[in-house]
C-alpha cells in the first residue's frame, strides 16, 4: 500500500534520513523502532507531506506522492496521530474533531464518523465542549486518534502514541490500535515501547541514525540479540 | 459642568476607541495567525481611506457601504499579497519582516502622495456634522455610526471564528501549526485568508475613519504606531484584547487630554503601554506564552 | 574585561581574513584621502554614510550580537545630542568633553528600558514597542521641555568659518574626518568586543539564551551590556549631529522615522556583521541620493515621491533576494572565508 | 573641485528646496506651484532666472546634501525651505559655501538671530506674526464694534506652534488688548480630531478662540467644532496656516467661511500680484490663486529678490550677489507692506499683515481699508443655514 | 564520601500535573548515578530543577553544601554544576569552537585562554578537526557531544548528562561511555539520565528510578533491575 524508496532528509545541512526504504502491506501493522533521535517521526513526517525529501520516492496505492504538500496526501488517506498529540489547545473537542474533517475526502461523511469516533471514546463525547489543552494526557491521546479517525484514513501512522501515559492507559491505547487495524486499517507504529510494538507488528523496521538497520516480521526482531540489548536493556 | 466635560470627552473616548480597535483587530488577527508582524498596517488603512473617498466623490457611495466593496477588495489584495510576497517570509526572524513591510509602507505613502498629493481628503457625508444631544452629552452622528459599524464588524469577525469551520481551521492553525499539518488544514491557503480578513478589517476601519477624519499620505506611520500599541495593550493575536485595548487608549487619551494636557496624551498612552509590558507581557487579553 | 588592547587588535588583525583585511585597508586608505578629489556634495553625501554606519553599527551591537531588536536608538542620538548642544550653548563646554555627559544620558535611559524589558522578560516585538515607546516619551518630553525650547527647537550659534575643530566648529571636510573616525573606531570597537568574552556571551544569548544561562553567563547582565555600550556609542554619534546640524528638534531627533532609517543599513548589510552597517550605509545612503538624482534627470521637474516610491521598492527586492544582507553574499562572491581559526 | 562659479553667467540659476513630499508636502506642493509661475513673471520684469526645482522630502539630511548638489550644479542662489528646521539646514550649507540664501517662508526668529551672513528673510518672524495678528484683531474689534471678552489660546504644539505660544505669551501682556486670555491649550499635532480638545474649550465657553494650527488641523477644529454645536463670536488665527488651504475650503464647504486670520498676505491691488495670478492660473490651472497665494506670493519674492539682486550686481559671484541682495530696495512686489529691504541681521522688517477672512470659500482681505476688498463679518453667523 | 547533591522532598507541579513528586536523592563526590524511568516520568523536570530552571515548589536542594534551590542557573554553574538538554541546543550560527570556548569562558581571564581549554576538550571529546564548523551543519552524534563538550567545559565538579546517548549507534555509545568513565576518573561526578540500558549497566554506581514522577526505585544496577516495581512499570511493558 506504500512504499517508501531511498528516501534522504535533511534539516538544513544536518542529515536525518540517510536512504531509507521500507514497505507498508495492506492491513497490516508495521512496526518501526529505533532510539530518541534516529528519524522516525522524521519517517513520518516525509510520508506525510511536512518534511520534502532531498532524493527518493514515496508511493501511495501505486501513486506517486513524493512532494505533494500535506493537505493533498492527508486527503489521499494517510492519516497521522502526531508525536506529541498535536490536538489544539484552545479548540473545544468537538471543533478538534471537526478539524479531522475537513479535508474534502472527508466532508461528506463527517456526521457517521463522528458517531463512531464517540463510540469508539465515550470520554470524548462526556467531554465534548472542554478544550482540548485541559484534557488529560490519555484523553488527549484519544482525542488524537479520534482526530485522525475523522479524516476517513485507509493508512495511519500512529508516532509514539504511549508517550507520557500511565500503563493503564498504554494498555487501552495500544488495544485501540490493535482493534482498529483488525477492522481493517493499515497502521504504522513508531514506538520507543519496542517491546510492545514488535509483539503487534507483522513487520518491523530498526531506524538507527537516519538508515534502516535492520527489518523482519515482529518475533524475528523480537529475537535478534542486538535488539534485545539495545533497545530492551537485557 | 465638570461632570459633563467628562462624560462627553469619555463617550468620544469610546466612540474613537472602537474604531481604532477595528483597525487594530487586524492587526491582531494577522499577528496570531500567522506571526508576521504587519508594519505597513497604517498605510493599508490610509489606502482605505483614499478607496472610500474616491468611491464617495466618484460614485457617491457613502463610506458606510463602500465599506464593504472595499473590505472585499481588500480581502483579495491581502490573499494574494500573503500568498505571493508575505509567504516566504513567515517563520523567519522579525527584522526581516520588518524591512519588507517597511519597503512596502514607504512605497504605499508615496504613491498615494504621487496619485492624490498631500492635501487632506475627507468624505463629506449629508450628516457629517450632525449630532445628537442627549442631555449635557453630545453624539456626534458619524462617530457613533462608525463606532457601530466597528462593533458590527468585529462581531461579525468573532461569529466566523467562532462557528464557521474554516473560522475554526484558522483559529486551529494559530492554535497549534503542526497540529494542522497532522490534519490536512491547507495552512498556506488558510494563512491567505487569514492576511485576507486582516487587511479587510483594515480596510472597513479606513472607510470609517474616512468619516471622522482626514487622509492624507502622512498619517500613516502614526496609524501603524497606533495599532501595535493597541494590539500590545490588548494581547498580540486576541481579538477580544484589540477591540479592549482600542477602547482603553481612546479613552485614556481622551481623558488624558482633560486631565494631563492635550499635547501630552500620546505621552500617556505610552506609559500605558510601557506598564502593561511591565506588568503583563502578554497584554491585557493575551495568553501566557 | 582585562584587554591588551595592543596584543587583542594584533590579534585582530591576524584574524581577520586576509581578502577582509586588504579590502579593509584598502577602503580606509581611499577615505582618507579621497576628500582631495570629493566635492562639497559628496563630503556631505559621505557624512552621512559613515554617520548612519556608526548609528548602525552601535545598533547591531544590540540587535546583530545580542539579539535585542531596538526601534528607538532615536532616542539615544536624540539625548546625545541635546546633552552635547545644551553643554556648549549653555555653559560653553566642548563636545569633545561633552560627549561623556552625554554618553552617561543615553545610558541612564539604556539600562532603564533594559531593566525593564530584560527583568521582565520582554522580547522581540514587544520589546521592539518598548523602545519605541521610551523615545515616543522622549519626543513629547522635549516637546514640552521649554528649558530646551520645547517643540520650537534648540538653536546652537553659528560660527562659521571660526570655531576650533575640538569645539566640532567647522566645514564638511571637519565632519567628514570626525565621521570617518567614529566609523572606524565604531568598528574597530564591534571588531574587538566581538572577540571578547562579552562579544561571545551577546552571541550565546543571542542564539539561546537558556543554554546560555547554563553555560554560567548571566544573560541580564549581558543584554544590559549590550544596551549600555550600544546607548554610548549612538549617543556620540548624536552629539556629532547637533554639532554638524547646528539645531535640533524634538519632532526630528527623536522621530521613529530615524529610528528606521538608523537599522535599516545594518540589516540591509548583513545584521550581526561587522562589515554589514558599514556596507548598508555605503547602498543605501548613496541610492537615496542617486534615485533623487536619477528621476529628477528621467521625469526632467521632478515628481515628489516617486524616488522614495522606489526606494522602498529596493528595500523590498534587497531583502527578497539576500534575507541575510547582501555582506554575506558578497563574501561568498569575494571569496572570503567565514572566519579564520 | 567645487565647481567653478562662472562669474559672468547671463542668467541666474537658482535653486528652489522646497518638502514637495513628506510631512510638509501640502505646502511644500502650494509653494512649488508659485515658484512654477514666477519665471514668466520675471521676463516680463526683464529679469533672467533659471529655476532648478528641488524636493527636500521633509527631511533634513535631504535638504542639506542637496543644497549642497545644488550648488555644485550651478545654482547661484537657493531659496526655500518653509519648515525652519530644514531652512537652517540649508543655511549650513550656503554660509559655508558663500552662497546667497533668500528664505521665502520660515518663521523661527533665531534664523536671523544667530549671525548667518549669507541669508536674508523676506518673512515674519513669528513674534511679527503675532504682533501683526493681535493688532488686527483689535482693529476689527474697533472697526466692527464687537466686544469679545474672554478668549482660548489652542496651537499645535510642533516647531511652529510652540514659537508663537512663546511669542503670544511674551507678546500678549503687552498689547492690552481688552480680551481676557482664559487659557492657553497645546494639542498633539499628530491627534486624529480635536474633538476632546473642543469640548474642552466648549466649556470654557470663550468669545474668542485664537489659533496656530496646521493645515489638515483646522479642518478637524472647526468640524469638531460644528459638530458640537460651539459657536463663539470669532475664530482667528494670529498668523499660521490652516484656513486659507485648499483642502480646508473642499473640507467643509460653507463651513469655512468667516473665519478670520491675520497674516502677510498677497496685495490684491498691486499691479505685479495681478501680473503674478495671471502667470499662475496658466501655469496651474487647476488651483485657485487666492488660495495659494500666501505660499505662492513669497516663494515668488524669493525669487524677484533673487533676480533683483543679481541685476544690481551684475555678477554671481556669491559676495557680491549677496551684498546686493541685502542692499535690495523693492517698492514694487506682490505682498502686503512696505518696500523690501533688509536690515543688518537680514531680516525685512516691512512687511505687512491683512486680516484675511473667507468668504463664500475666497480668502478675502478685509482689513487694512486700504488694501482691502471686503467688509469683515464679525461676529460669525451661525454654523447652521449656511450656504 | 560527601555528598555533592542533595535533593530533599523535592515536588514539581505542571497546573494540575505532578511532574517530580516528593523525589529524595543524594549524589556522592565522585560517583556515577543514573535516573530512569518511562518518558514523562519527570526526569528532565527533575534535572531543571537541579540547575536551577526552575523553582520547586517545596523541598530543597544543596549542592557543594549550599542551599541551590531558587538560584539562578548561571550562578549553579559558576559553582560548578553544569548540564547538556535532552533536546541538544547547541548555538547553531557559531561553530564548534565559538560553542565550547563559550562554556570555558567563565573560568578563563580571557578568550585566549578560554579557547585553548576549548581545544583541549573537543579534543577529548573528538571534535577538534570539525572546531571550524557552524554547529547547526554538525550531525545528531556530533551535536550530541558538543553538548557534552560545552559543559564540560566550563570545568564543573558535576555534571547533568540529559540522554546523551539517545540516538547513537552502539559502537558510539561505547567511544561515549568510555570518555564519560575518563570524564569522571579526572574528579567529576557525573549524574545522567539515559534509556539506553546498556551504557546505564555498566555505567552507574546507582540507579534512581522514576515513574510518573515519584521514586519506585533506588539502589545498585543489579538491585533496581531485579525491582519488581520497576519490572512492571518500565521494563516490563512487555508483559502486555
Ligand atoms: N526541526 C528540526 N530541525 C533540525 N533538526 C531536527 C529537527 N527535527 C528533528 N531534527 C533532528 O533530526 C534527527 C531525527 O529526529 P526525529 O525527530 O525524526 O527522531 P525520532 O526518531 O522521532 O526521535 P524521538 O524518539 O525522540 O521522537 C534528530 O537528530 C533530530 O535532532
Ligand atoms: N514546562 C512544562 N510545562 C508543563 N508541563 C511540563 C513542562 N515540562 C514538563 N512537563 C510535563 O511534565 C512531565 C514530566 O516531563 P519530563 O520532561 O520531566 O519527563 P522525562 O522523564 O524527562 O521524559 P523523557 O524520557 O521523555 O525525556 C511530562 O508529562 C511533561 O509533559
Ligand atoms: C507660517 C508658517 C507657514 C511658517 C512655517 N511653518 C515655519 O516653520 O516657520
Ligand atoms: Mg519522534
Ligand atoms: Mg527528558
Amino acid at each position: 500500500m506504500l512504499l517508501v524508496h531511498e528516501v534522504d532528509v535533511f534539516y538544513g545541512d544536518a542529515q536525518a534520513l540517510d536512504g531509507v526504504s521500507l514497505e507498508v502491506p495492506d492491513r497490516a501493522i508495521v512496526a518501526i523502532v529505533g532510539a530518541n533521535g534516529a528519524g522516525k517521526t522524521s519517517l513520518i513526517r516525509t510520508i506525510a507531506g511536512m518534511l520534502p525529501p532531498a532524493s527518493g520516492t514515496i508511493r501511495f496505492k501505486d501513486r506517486d506522492i513524493t512532494g505533494l504538500p500535506s493537505h493533498e496526501v492527508c486527503d489521499l488517506g494517510i492519516g497521522q496521530v502526531a508525536e506529541g498529540r498535536q490536538v489544539f489547545p484552545s479548540l473545544s473537542v468537538a471543533e478538534n474533531l471537526a478539524m479531522g474533517a475537513m479535508i474534502p475526502r472527508a466532508k461528506p461523511h463527517r456526521a457517521r464518523n463522528l458517531d463512531r469516533v464517540y463510540a469508539l471514546f465515550p470520554r470524548l463525547k462526556e467531554r465534548h465542549g472542554q478544550a482540548a489543552g485541559t484534557l488529560s494526557g490519555g484523553e488527549q491521546q484519544m482525542l488524537a486518534i479520534g482526530r485522525c479517525l475523522m479524516g476517513e484514513p485507509e493508512l495511519v501512522m500512529f508516532d509514539e502514541p504511549s508517550l507520557g501515559l500511565a500503563p493503564a492507559v498504554v494498555q487501552e491505547v495500544l488495544r485501540t490500535i490493535r482493534d482498529l487495524a483488525a477492522g481493517g486499517l493499515t497502521c504504522v507504529l513508531v514506538e520507543q515501547n519496542v517491546a510492545v510494538s514488535l509483539k503487534l507488528a507483522s513487520r518491523a523496521y530498526v531506524l538507527e541514525n537516519g538508515r534502516v538497520t535492520l527489518s523482519g516480521t515482529g518475533e524475528e526482531l523480537l529475537a535478534d540479540d542486538g535488539v534485545r540489548k539495545a533497545y530492551l536493556g537485557l | 459642568m465638570l461632570w459633563s466635560l467628562y462624560g462627553n470627552v469619555l463617550v468620544q473616548g469610546i466612540l474613537t476607541g472602537l474604531v481604532y480597535g477595528l483597525m487594530a483587530l487586524g492587526l491582531s488577527v494577522i499577528f496570531g495567525v500567522v506571526r508576521v508582524v504587519n508594519f505597513a498596517h497604517g498605510e493599508f488603512a490610509v489606502v482605505a481611506m483614499y478607496a472610500a473617498f474616491v468611491l464617495f466623490h466618484a460614485l457617491g457611495l457613502d463610506p458606510f457601504i463602500s465599506m464593504f466593496l472595499i473590505a472585499a477588495a481588500f480581502f483579495v489584495l491581502g490573499y494574494g499579497l500573503q500568498r505571493t510576497l508575505i509567504n516566504p517570509f513567515v517563520g523567519r526572524p522579525d527584522h526581516e519582516q520588518f524591512i519588507l513591510l517597511v519597503g512596502l509602507a514607504i512605497m504605499l505613502v508615496n504613491g498615494l502622495l504621487m496619485i492624490f498629493g498631500p492635501d487632506a481628503r475627507h468624505a463629506n457625508l449629508p450628516y457629517s456634522f450632525d449630532s445628537w444631544f442627549v442631555g449635557p452629552i453630545i453624539v456626534d452622528k458619524v462617530r457613533a455610526y462608525a463606532a457601530i459599524a466597528a462593533l458590527a464588524v468585529s462581531g461579525l469577525l468573532f461569529g466566523f471564528f467562532r462557528f464557521t469551520t474554516t473560522g475554526v481551521a484558522i483559529r486551529a492553525c494559530a492554535d497549534n501549526l503542526v497540529g494542522a499539518a497532522v490534519v490536512g488544514l491547507d495552512v498556506k491557503k488558510l494563512y491567505a485568508l487569514t492576511f485576507g480578513l486582516g487587511l479587510a478589517c483594515v480596510g472597513c476601519a479606513g472607510a470609517l475613519m474616512v468619516t471622522l477624519t482626514d487622509a492624507t499620505p502622512m498619517i500613516a506611520p502614526g496609524l501603524t504606531l497606533l495599532a501595535f500599541t493597541i494590539v500590545i495593550i490588548g494581547g498580540m493575536g486576541s481579538m477580544v484584547g484589540a477591540l479592549v485595548g482600542g477602547l482603553l487608549i481612546g479613552i485614556v487619551e481622551a481623558l488624558a487630554s482633560v486631565v494631563i494636557a492635550p499635547s501630552m496624551k500620546s505621552m500617556v498612552s505610552f506609559g500605558l503601554l510601557v506598564l502593561v509590558l511591565a506588568l503583563r507581557p502578554q497584554g491585557l487579553m493575551g495568553k501566557r506564552a | 574585561m582585562n584587554l591588551n588592547p595592543f596584543s587583542t587588535l594584533a590579534r585582530l588583525v591576524d584574524e581577520t581574513p586576509r581578502r577582509a583585511l586588504v579590502l579593509l585597508i584598502g577602503l580606509v586608505a581611499i577615505l582618507a584621502v579621497a576628500p582631495a578629489v570629493l566635492d562639497r556634495y559628496l563630503l556631505s553625501v559621505f557624512f552621512l554614510i559613515f554617520w548612519f554606519a556608526t548609528v548602525g553599527q552601535a545598533w547591531n551591537i544590540m540587535m546583530g550580537f545580542c539579539g535585542q531588536l531596538s526601534l528607538g536608538h532615536a532616542l539615544y542620538v536624540g539625548l546625545g545630542g541635546y546633552v552635547g548642544a545644551i553643554l556648549w550653548v549653555k555653559f560653553g563646554i566642548s563636545p569633545a568633553i561633552a560627549i561623556l555627559p552625554a554618553m552617561a544620558v543615553a545610558v541612564v535611559f539604556g539600562m532603564a528600558i533594559g531593566w525593564l524589558g530584560f527583568r521582565f522578560g520582554i522580547e522581540g516585538v514587544y520589546f521592539a514597542l518598548l523602545t519605541i515607546a521610551f523615545a515616543e516619551v522622549a519626543r513629547i518630553g522635549f516637546d514640552n521641555w521649554s528649558f530646551v525650547g520645547g517643540a520650537a527647537g534648540f538653536f546652537m550659534p553659528v560660527t562659521a568659518g571660526g570655531g576650533s575643530a575640538w569645539n566640532l566648529r567647522g566645514g564638511p571636510l571637519l565632519f567628514y574626518y570626525v565621521a570617518l573616525a567614529m566609523m572606524a573606531l565604531a568598528f574597530i570597537i564591534c571588531a574587538l568586543l566581538r572577540r571578547s568574552k562579552l562579544g561571545l556571551s551577546w552571541l550565546a544569548v543571542r542564539e539561546d539564551a537558556e543554554a546560555a544561562r547554563a553555560l554560567g553567563i548571566n544573560v541580564f547582565r549581558a543584554k544590559m551590556a549590550a544596551v549600555v555600550i550600544s546607548a554610548a556609542m549612538t549617543a556620540v554619534a548624536g552629539v556629532c549631529y547637533a554639532f554638524y546640524q547646528n539645531n535640533l528638534f524634538p519632532s526630528q531627533t527623536f522621530d521613529m522615522a530615524r529610528s528606521i532609517e538608523v537599522i535599516l543599513a545594518p540589516i540591509i548589510g548583513g545584521l550581526g556583521t561587522l562589515f554589514g552597517p558599514i556596507l548598508g550605509a555605503f547602498i543605501l545612503t548613496p541610492l537615496g541620493q542617486t534615485l533623487i538624482a536619477l528621476v529628477e534627470k528621467i521625469a526632467g521637474r521632478s515628481i515628489p515621491g516617486v524616488n522614495l516610491v522606489f526606494y522602498g521598492a529596493a528595500l523590498m527586492a534587497i531583502m527578497w533576494f539576500s534575507p541575510n544582507g547582501v555582506w554575506p553574499w558578497l563574501k561568498k562572491k569575494l571569496g572570503i572565508p567565514e572566519e579564520r581559526q | 573641485a567645487p565647481a567653478v562659479v562662472k562669474a559672468q553667467a547671463q542668467t541666474l540659476k537658482i535653486g528652489v528646496l522646497l518638502p514637495r513630499s513628506g510631512f510638509f508636502a501640502q505646502a511644500g506642493q502650494s509653494m512649488h506651484r508659485g515658484a512654477l509661475a514666477a519665471p514668466a513673471v520675471l521676463a516680463d520684469l526683464g529679469y533672467k532666472v533659471e529655476l532648478v526645482h528641488i524636493d527636500t522630502e521633509s527631511n533634513a539630511d535631504v535638504a542639506r546634501t542637496q543644497a549642497e548638489r545644488a550648488i555644485n550644479d550651478g545654482c547661484h542662489v537657493l531659496t526655500g525651505a518653509f519648515d525652519s528646521g530644514h531652512t537652517l539646514a540649508i543655511a549650513q550649507v550656503t554660509e559655508q559655501r558663500q552662497v546667497p540664501f533668500v528664505i521665502n517662508i520660515a518663521a523661527a526668529p533665531q534664523i536671523t538671530e544667530q549671525g548667518y551672513k549669507y541669508l536674508v528673510r523676506n518673512f515674519q518672524t513669528g513674534g511679527q506674526l503675532v504682533t501683526n495678528g493681535l493688532r488686527l484683531i483689535k482693529d476689527v474689534m474697533d472697526a466692527k464694534n464687537v466686544k469679545l471678552e474672554t478668549a482660548v489660546f489652542l496651537h499645535a504644539n510642533d516647531t511652529f506652534g510652540t514659537a508663537q505660544r512663546g511669542a503670544m505669551d511674551a507678546i500678549y501682556p503687552r498689547v492690552n488688548l481688552p480680551i481676557k486670555l482664559v487659557e492657553s491649550i497645546a494639542y498633539d499635532p499628530r491627534a486624529q480630531d480635536l474633538a476632546v480638545e473642543v469640548t474642552r474649550i466648549r466649556s470654557i465657553n470663550p468669545d474668542l478662540i485664537m489659533c496656530v494650527t496646521r493645515a489638515s488641523d483646522a479642518i478637524k477644529l472647526v468640524r469638531d467644532m460644528v459638530r458640537q454645536r460651539f459657536e463663539p463670536k470669532a475664530i482667528i488665527s494670529p498668523g499660521s496656516p490652516g484656513f486659507y488651504d485648499e483642502e480646508f475650503y473642499q473640507a467643509l464647504g460653507p463651513l469655512s467661511d468667516f473665519v478670520l486670520f491675520g497674516l502677510p498676505w498677497v496685495n490684491p491691488k498691486s499691479a505685479m500680484s495681478q501680473a503674478f495670478e495671471k502667470s499662475f492660473a496658466k501655469a496651474s490651472p487647476n488651483n485657485r490663486f487666492a488660495v495659494d497665494s500666501f505660499n505662492a506670493g513669497f516663494t515668488f519674492e524669493a525669487l524677484l529678490i533673487a533676480a533683483d539682486a543679481f541685476k544690481r550686481a551684475g555678477t554671481t559671484e556669491g559676495a557680491k550677489l549677496m551684498e546686493a541682495v541685502r542692499a535690495t530696495n523693492l517698492a514694487e512686489h506682490v505682498m502686503i507692506g512696505g518696500p523690501i529691504q533688509f536690515d543688518a541681521k537680514g531680516q525685512n522688517p516691512n512687511i505687512g499683515s491683512a486680516l484675511v477672512q473667507n468668504q463664500k470659500r475666497v480668502p478675502t482681505v478685509v482689513l487694512p481699508k486700504d488694501v482691502a476688498l471686503a467688509e469683515p463679518v464679525l461676529p460669525m453667523p451661525s454654523w447652521q443655514g449656511r450656504s | 564520601m560527601t555528598a555533592l547533591l542533595e535533593v530533599q522532598g523535592v515536588t514539581k507541579r505542571f497546573r494540575g500535573l505532578t511532574a517530580v513528586d516528593n523525589v529524595t536523592m543524594t549524589v556522592n563526590e565522585g560517583e556515577i548515578f543514573a535516573v530512569i524511568g518511562p518518558n514523562g516520568a519527570g526526569k528532565t523536570t527533575l534535572f531543571n530543577l537541579i540547575a536551577g530552571v526552575m523553582k520547586p515548589d517545596s523541598g530543597s536542594i544543596r549542592f557543594a553544601g549550599e542551599r541551590a534551590d531558587g538560584v539562578p542557573p548561571h550562578e549553579l554553574c559558576r559553582r560548578g554544576l553544569a548540564r547538556t538538554f535532552q533536546i541538544v541546543r547547541p548555538f547553531p550560527e557559531l561553530t564548534v569552537i565559538e560553542n565550547a570556548t563559550i562554556g570555558a569562558m567563565m573560568r578563563a581571564p580571557d578568550v585566549e585562554t578560554a579557547r585553548r581549554a576549548a581545544d583541549d576538550v573537543l579534543r577529548k571529546l573528538d571534535l577538534f578537526d570539525k572546531r571550524a564548523a557552524k554547529a547547526k551543519s554538525l550531525t545528531l552524534p556530533d551535536r550530541k557531544r558538543l553538548e557534552c563538550a560545552r559543559a564540560l567545559a566550563t570545568a564543573p565538579r558535576l555534571l547533568l548528562l540529559d540522554e546523551v546517548m539517545a540516538g547513537l549507534r552502539p559502537t558510539e555509545v561505547d567511544r561515549i561511555v568510555a570518555i564519560l568513565k575518563d570524564i569522571n576518573r579526572s574528579g567529576v561526578t557525573i549524574v545522567l539520565i539515559e534509556h539506553v540500558m546498556r551504557a546505564v549497566m555498566t555505567l552507574a554506581q546507582r540507579i534512581h528510578v522514576l515513574h510518573h514522577g515519584a521514586t519506585i526505585a533506588q539502589g545498585t544496577p543489579a538491585e533496581v533491575t531485579r525491582h519488581p516495581k520497576v519490572l512492571e512499570s518500565y521494563l516490563g511493558a512487555e508483559a502486555l
